[in-house]
């Protein structure tokens, strides 16, 4: 569905309105995934392996089952195998079969009367563990005596001779290479090392499942795809998908993690094997071991630039590590590496190695910070090099329309251009900065999805609007999806109300993901609000006896659609709903689509730190982010999403990172020594929006979500780099990382 | 596990010393309960202090103050008399976790805890604090310096527990200053850290310093060769580096996921040079 | 014919060619004909893929049109955070 | 096990309870009393969701023994608004769409009051630095410490 083409005066979408379960939650009425809860519920416990990988060659469940108040214990022999190998490898994350693969893998579970009952539970479960050798770093798991993290998972197309653990080979590019460096005045190559992060989201995985002996399931979560979570589950427990209901609960949070199953498969089928109701809730420290953090990355870069800052070729080697199972990551990274850029010449290889770590989940634009952070490094120290404004060089080489992508298709209109005017004209450019202060830039990208949706609007008896949509609110989308059907309907925002249906409710709708509910439940709102628009056309035609194209809607009214159509007063939604039982029964509006057109995403950030030379400490100063929307629907929520993301990006620069021991266990699952920023680590967050409509949906709407996490990485280390005259080529920029980059 | 909230201190001592088990005293908890959560301690008997009259009050005692074993790090923060007396040592206490934390956290469980990087105790330490324990036997004053012998582990007797802390009087012109670093600006464990206390003369030289490290050895150090750096000086830049270095010298830190041994021992001095400098302008010794 | 770009690791299903010409004229004739004429890219259109056809990338999209003079590319299948 | 007889006060009622020696406050709280308001994020008080007023002292709920409250008052998010009107707090964040997921509001909502009835003009570092043991991972806190400073200068209007 097309930007329509003539020039809207919204009325409603752009203002900033009250989002609707906003007293809910600041009265703590709000229902999460843990605030569910069901008479007769037991409460459930996970055992977790000790060891980063281990054969399991028997599990005595028996005096566990024993234990006074113990009403199920389950383990993989309880699930049935999943009909394709990505299904099977999410429910081996959630219970290991024949092997753990990292600390913190479940082998097994109970459901008891009590947590303390449960907890007791664990501890008479005997596992029989073979203990492996195992690994955790990308250099590692590819040295030829490395350990097999999993047998015949090997990329099909990787070369002959490549380490087992390599489940995925990527190239992506075009253009002569070797020509293009040949061009340059300087090339350099630079290494770049990121730690694997966590999304972090405060909200631990938490469900309550209840299992019938018909095979009837209802299970309740926080999720950020429901009917996802309906599809593998029924996969893993044999249900049909019909008989298995999924209600999302309020999310506190995802950002990508909650994009799969973690804990739901085992409430389930604890609930099938007691008879109960059964509620799961992972402790922070099992977040931390089990659900999914992000790749950590090695890349190599190779860039040629002219004397006068044009990129002439560009390389990367990206290797991602994304836990022990394979991780299609690297694809995204490797396509979105060199996005921002016009090029003639590029390529982007990847590959994926397999390690003892916890399945990667989604997190916030997945893969792109790690590879867009290591370019705009590289073309930031290029800058330095040739004493060339960092701006300018970017703009010199910016990709805009009609620019052939890094990743194959050509760009149509997008805002990476004006997103960069935009910085060059804002007055943090130009600011003074002191000794030990430094300024850094960067650009950030992100392709945007659509996806399958399914919505449905109600007219009510006295002319409100109840829209039902199946995508969790991870952020104000039903704020946003409110607005988008008042501003079609032309009635008050206060008018209509959303609700996130489960999956027995309404159609299939894919995961809150790609930043795409925005965009594609609202480009579903808009076409089902024009479904009940004709609908209501075509009552009041009947009512005054005209043909139904003689009837147009305007302002939530119907009307004559000219003086020849008749003279008629015009009909309110309200009348026209209040009589609709008598002119042909309810009317309703839907829309089902899988959409497309997402349009692509560029945000510029700008930095001012300062570093403590003596001590390494790095204080954020400034902070400023640029992002093209599209069309900000809520400009609050859209804000909101660009210093929330900028915020996790500058966790990820400064002090965020999984940290492995050598017997292969995570040395801080917590939030204590997993630092992610607190409120007196920042300063204030500038946001400037820009709107460069989106061709691809009818108010020119582009998803937020996502571009706001890719920049941060680089800019902070841009800024460093130029506060203490030395570059660190690895995150995070850690204290005493800096203070030995300070000592060169 | 059991409860209890003894209404005396007799009682505390006399449950703690009958416990054939774990026997853990609650005060703030926050380390304890922490520490039940992950499971590392599994305590038989839980004995609450904060019922015992008396230990909840910070009194005022021969020019310095008592502070009650059950008072939390708020409490300390909004008295203005320990405020002006040693500001190094409500400093240190206000840094102990977050405000939520301080609501909880007592100087006398951040001693007992006995963790190296505990921030109260460097201060407590540069400040000659006297711990008062009540067990079986009676009362006992005990420098605080005593009290941590090791990581994790304390050197009272079972059934005693620190009832007080006395911070001592001080003479004019002296004041403390308490600096840790962490990678965050709150809310992290000290990567290391410095208490500093002067005393100087009419001319602003420097009399008597206690300097304590923490974060970098099994327990707090104690820096005397550090604090003889400044003796008879107004702090000039020599002597401060003199001072860093020394401190440098001793710490004898680990690395770990907080930080390395490089870093600690390079930091800790730049810590103990500024605080040496904060506490000598508290002191009046730059005016 | 419609040219097909695919992206450099397919190429060895392909004999080496990053652009190859298919008959087709929408996106579903374009992953039949690509998994009829390169056998060895059916295991990754299994897999799933996606195309953009003219800028606009598209995940599943059978009967979205495509002309013979459209930029066509292969794309593994997105996902997001 | 022999449970644990406990009198309180929560939100200005009288409250009775048994719990187990080791229970936390917030798991009596969420799980017996049903006050689900107060959330659990880390249960090591490292992320401030469960925060709770203890005799007015603000405190991580899952930092306190059950056992420990009796016949003391605690107060929680469900306690702020007076019957149907919001706190002026309450309102602000609202206003300042200084929410995204909400998880955190509690909890930022019950150490904000605790702040204001301590320091009715906090500085922005103020807010910062009070507030740093909650944790929020949607926001950036930009939002957050713009509706604490508002509510602020509005509750000294009275």
């Amino acid at each position: 569905m097309a930007l329509d083409d003539r020039k809207r005066a919204f009325k409603v979408v752009g203002t900033r309105v009250p989002r609707p379960d906003g007293i809910d939650k600041v009265t703590g009425r709000a229902l999460y995934g843990a605030d569910m809860s069901a008479p007769g519920m037991l409460h459930g416990a996970i055992l977790r392996s000790p060891h980063a990988h281990a054969r399991i060659r028997a599990i005595d469940t028996s005096r566990a089952e024993a234990l006074p108040g113990v009403k199920a214990v389950v383990t993989s022999a309880d699930f049935c195998r999943a009909k394709h190998s990505f299904n099977q490898d999410a429910l081996d994350h959630c219970m290991a079969r024949e092997k753990a693969l990292y600390d913190g893998h479940a082998v097994a579970a109970v459901a008891a009367t009590s947590k303390s009952a449960a907890r007791a539970a664990l501890e008479l479960i005997a596992v029989e563990y073979e203990v492996l050798p195992h690994v955790t770093e990308i250099e590692d798991a590819l040295k030829p005596d490395a350990p097999v993290v999993q047998e015949d998972r090997r990329a099909r197309n990787a070369p002959e001779g490549t380490h087992p653990n390599v489940t995925h080979v990527v190239s992506f590019g075009h253009g002569d290479l070797e020509a293009g460096f040949a061009r340059a005045d300087r090339v350099i190559e630079r290494s770049f090392r990121t730690a694997a992060t966590h999304q972090g989201y405060i909200e631990p995985h938490a469900c309550l499942a209840s299992v019938t002996p018909d095979g009837r399931g209802e299970l309740w979560c926080c999720t950020q795809g429901h009917y996802y979570v309906r599809e593998l589950c029924a996969d893993f427990l044999g249900m049909d998908t019909s008989q298995l209901r999924v209600t999302a609960s309020e999310i506190g949070g995802g950002f990508g993690g909650k994009t799969t199953v973690t804990i739901e498969p085992v409430a389930l089928a604890l609930s099938r094997k007691a008879g109960r109701p059964v509620k799961l809730v992972m402790s922070r420290d099992e977040v931390f071991r089990a659900s999914g953090p992000t790749v950590s990355s090695w890349s190599d870069i190779k860039i040629g630039m002219t004397r006068d800052g044009r990129i002439t070729a560009a390389q990367a080697m990206l290797r991602y590590q994304g836990g022990a199972f394979p991780c299609g990551t690297v694809e995204l990274g490797a396509m979105s590496a060199f996005a921002a850029y016009d090029l003639e010449a590029v390529r982007a290889d990847g590959i994926n190695v397999m390690t003892n770590r916890p399945r990667q989940a989604a997190y916030r634009a997945p893969g792109a910070p790690m590879a867009i952070y290591a370019v705009e490094s590289t073309v930031d120290e290029l800058c330095q090099e040739l004493g060339l404004d960092p701006l300018e060089v970017r703009l010199k080489n910016a990709a805009r329309k009609g620019t052939k992508s890094a990743y194959g298709p050509t760009f149509d209109d997008i805002g990476l251009v004006a997103t960069l005017e935009a910085a060059k004209a804002h007055p943090h450019y130009a600011a003074p900065l002191c000794p030990n202060q430094g300024r850094g830039l960067s650009c950030g990208f992100w392709f945007n999805f659509g996806g399958n949706t399914c919505v449905t609007l109600n007219l009510d008896a006295d002319g409100t609007v109840g829209v039902t949509e199946g995508n969790p609110d991870i952020g104000g989308s039903r704020a946003s999806i409110s607005m988008m059907a008042a501003e079609e309907l032309g009635i008050p925002y206060d008018k209509v109300r959303t609700i996130v249906a489960d999956t027995a409710s309404l159609g299939f709708n894919d995961v809150t993901d790609g930043s795409r509910v925005t965009f594609a439940v609202g480009l579903a709102t808009i076409e089902a609000a024009r479904d009940m628009i004709r609908k209501m056309c075509a009552r009041v035609a009947k009512i005054w006896d005209i043909d139904e194209e003689a009837v147009i809607w305007e302002d939530g009214c119907a009307r004559p659609a000219g003086p020849n159509a008749g003279d008629f007063e015009p009909m309110s939604i309200a009348e026209i709903a209040a009589i609709a039982n008598k002119t042909g029964g309810p009317i309703a509006g839907h829309h089902e689509v899988n959409a497309d057109g997402a349009g692509v995403s560029f945000g510029v950030h700008l930095v001012d730190v300062e570093v403590d030379p003596e001590t390494g400490h790095t204080k954020i100063l400034r902070y400023t982010v640029f992002q093209d929307a599209g069309k900000a629907v809520h400009p609050d929520y859209v804000e909101g999403q660009m210093q929330g993301g900028a915020v996790q990006g500058i966790g990820w620069a400064l002090n965020e990172e999984y940290i492995y021991g050598e017997d292969g266990r995570l040395q801080n699952p917590g939030f204590l020594d997993y630092r992610i920023p607190v409120a007196s680590d920042l300063p204030k967050i500038d946001t400037v929006i820009l709107e460069i409509p989106n061709p691809g949906h009818p108010y020119g709407v582009r998803g937020v979500g996502e571009t706001s996490i890719v920049p941060p990485l680089a800019a902070l280390s841009n800024a460093v780099a130029r506060a203490i005259g030395a570059r660190l080529h690895e995150l995070p920029m850690s204290p005493p990382r800096i203070l030995q980059a300070l000592k060169g | 596990m059991q409860f209890a909230a003894p209404r005396s201190a007799s009682e505390a001592a006399a449950l703690l010393q009958a416990e054939p088990g774990d026997a853990r005293v609650l005060a703030g908890g926050s380390d304890l309960l922490v520490q039940m959560k992950s499971g590392a301690l599994r305590p038989d008997l839980l004995v609450d202090i904060k019922r015992i009259p008396g230990l909840d009050a910070i009194t005022a005692e021969d020019g310095g103050f008592r502070l009650g074993a059950a008072v939390p790090g708020a409490r300390l923060g909004e008295h203005a008399g320990v405020r002006a007396l040693w500001p190094g040592v409500v400093e240190a206490v206000e840094l102990i976790g977050s405000t939520q934390v301080q609501g909880r956290a007592t100087v006398a469980g951040n001693l007992c805890n006995a963790s190296p990087a505990a921030d109260a105790v460097p201060a407590l330490v540069a400040a000659d604090a006297v711990a008062r324990v009540f067990g079986p036997r009676g009362e006992r004053d005990c420098p605080v310096s005593d009290i941590p012998v090791g990581p994790g582990r304390n050197s009272l007797a079972k059934g005693e527990f620190v009832a007080s802390i006395l911070l001592p009087a001080r003479p004019k012109r002296a004041a403390d200053a308490y600096l840790r670093f962490i990678p965050r600006t709150e809310m992290d464990i000290a990567v290391a850290s410095a208490g500093v206390s002067l005393v100087l003369d009419e001319d602003g030289r420097c009399t008597r310093a206690r300097i304590a490290l923490g974060a970098v050895g099994p327990k707090v150090l104690l820096a005397e060769e550090a604090a003889h750096c400044l003796i008879g000086t107004k702090l000039e830049d020599a002597a401060l580096a003199a001072m860093a270095e020394a401190c440098s010298a001793l710490a004898s830190p680990i690395d770990d996921k907080r930080g390395t041994v490089a870093f600690r021992k390079q930091v800790v001095g730049v810590l103990a040079k500024r605080a040496a400098k904060i506490a000598q302008d508290r002191a009046g010794g730059t005016k | 014919m419609v040219q097909v770009r695919l992206w450099g690791s397919l190429r060895e299903a392909t004999g080496g060619r990053d652009v190859v010409e298919v008959n087709a004229s929408d996106f579903k004739g374009v992953l039949r004909e690509l998994e009829a004429n390169y056998p060895g890219l059916k295991d990754r259109i299994e897999r799933g893929v996606s195309l953009a056809i003219d800028g606009v990338i598209y995940r599943e999209a059978w009967f979205q049109p495509v002309r013979p003079d459209s930029e066509v590319v292969l794309m593994p299948l997105m996902v997001g955070g | 096990m022999s449970r644990i007889h406990v009198r309180t006060t929560i939100n200005g009622d009288a409250v009775e309870y048994l719990c187990e020696a080791g229970q936390s406050l917030l798991d009596v709280l969420r799980d017996d009393l049903g006050l689900t308001g107060t959330k659990e994020g880390c249960g090591t008080g490292d992320c401030g969701a469960c925060s709770v007023l203890l005799d007015g002292r603000l405190v991580c709920s899952c930092l306190v023994l059950a056992a420990e409250a009796d016949q003391r008052s605690v107060e929680t998010v469900e306690g702020l608004a007076d019957g149907d009107r919001l706190h002026p707090l309450q309102q602000k964040f609202l206003d300042h769409a200084a929410l995204q997921c909400g998880i955190c509001t509690p909890g930022f909502l019950v150490a904000a009051r605790a702040l204001l009835e301590k320091n009715p003009t906090p500085s922005e570092t103020d807010v910062r630095y009070w507030l740093a043991g909650n944790l929020c991972r949607c926001t950036g806190y930009d939002k957050i410490v713009a509706a604490v400073m508002d509510a602020a200068a509005q509750m000294r209007k009275g």
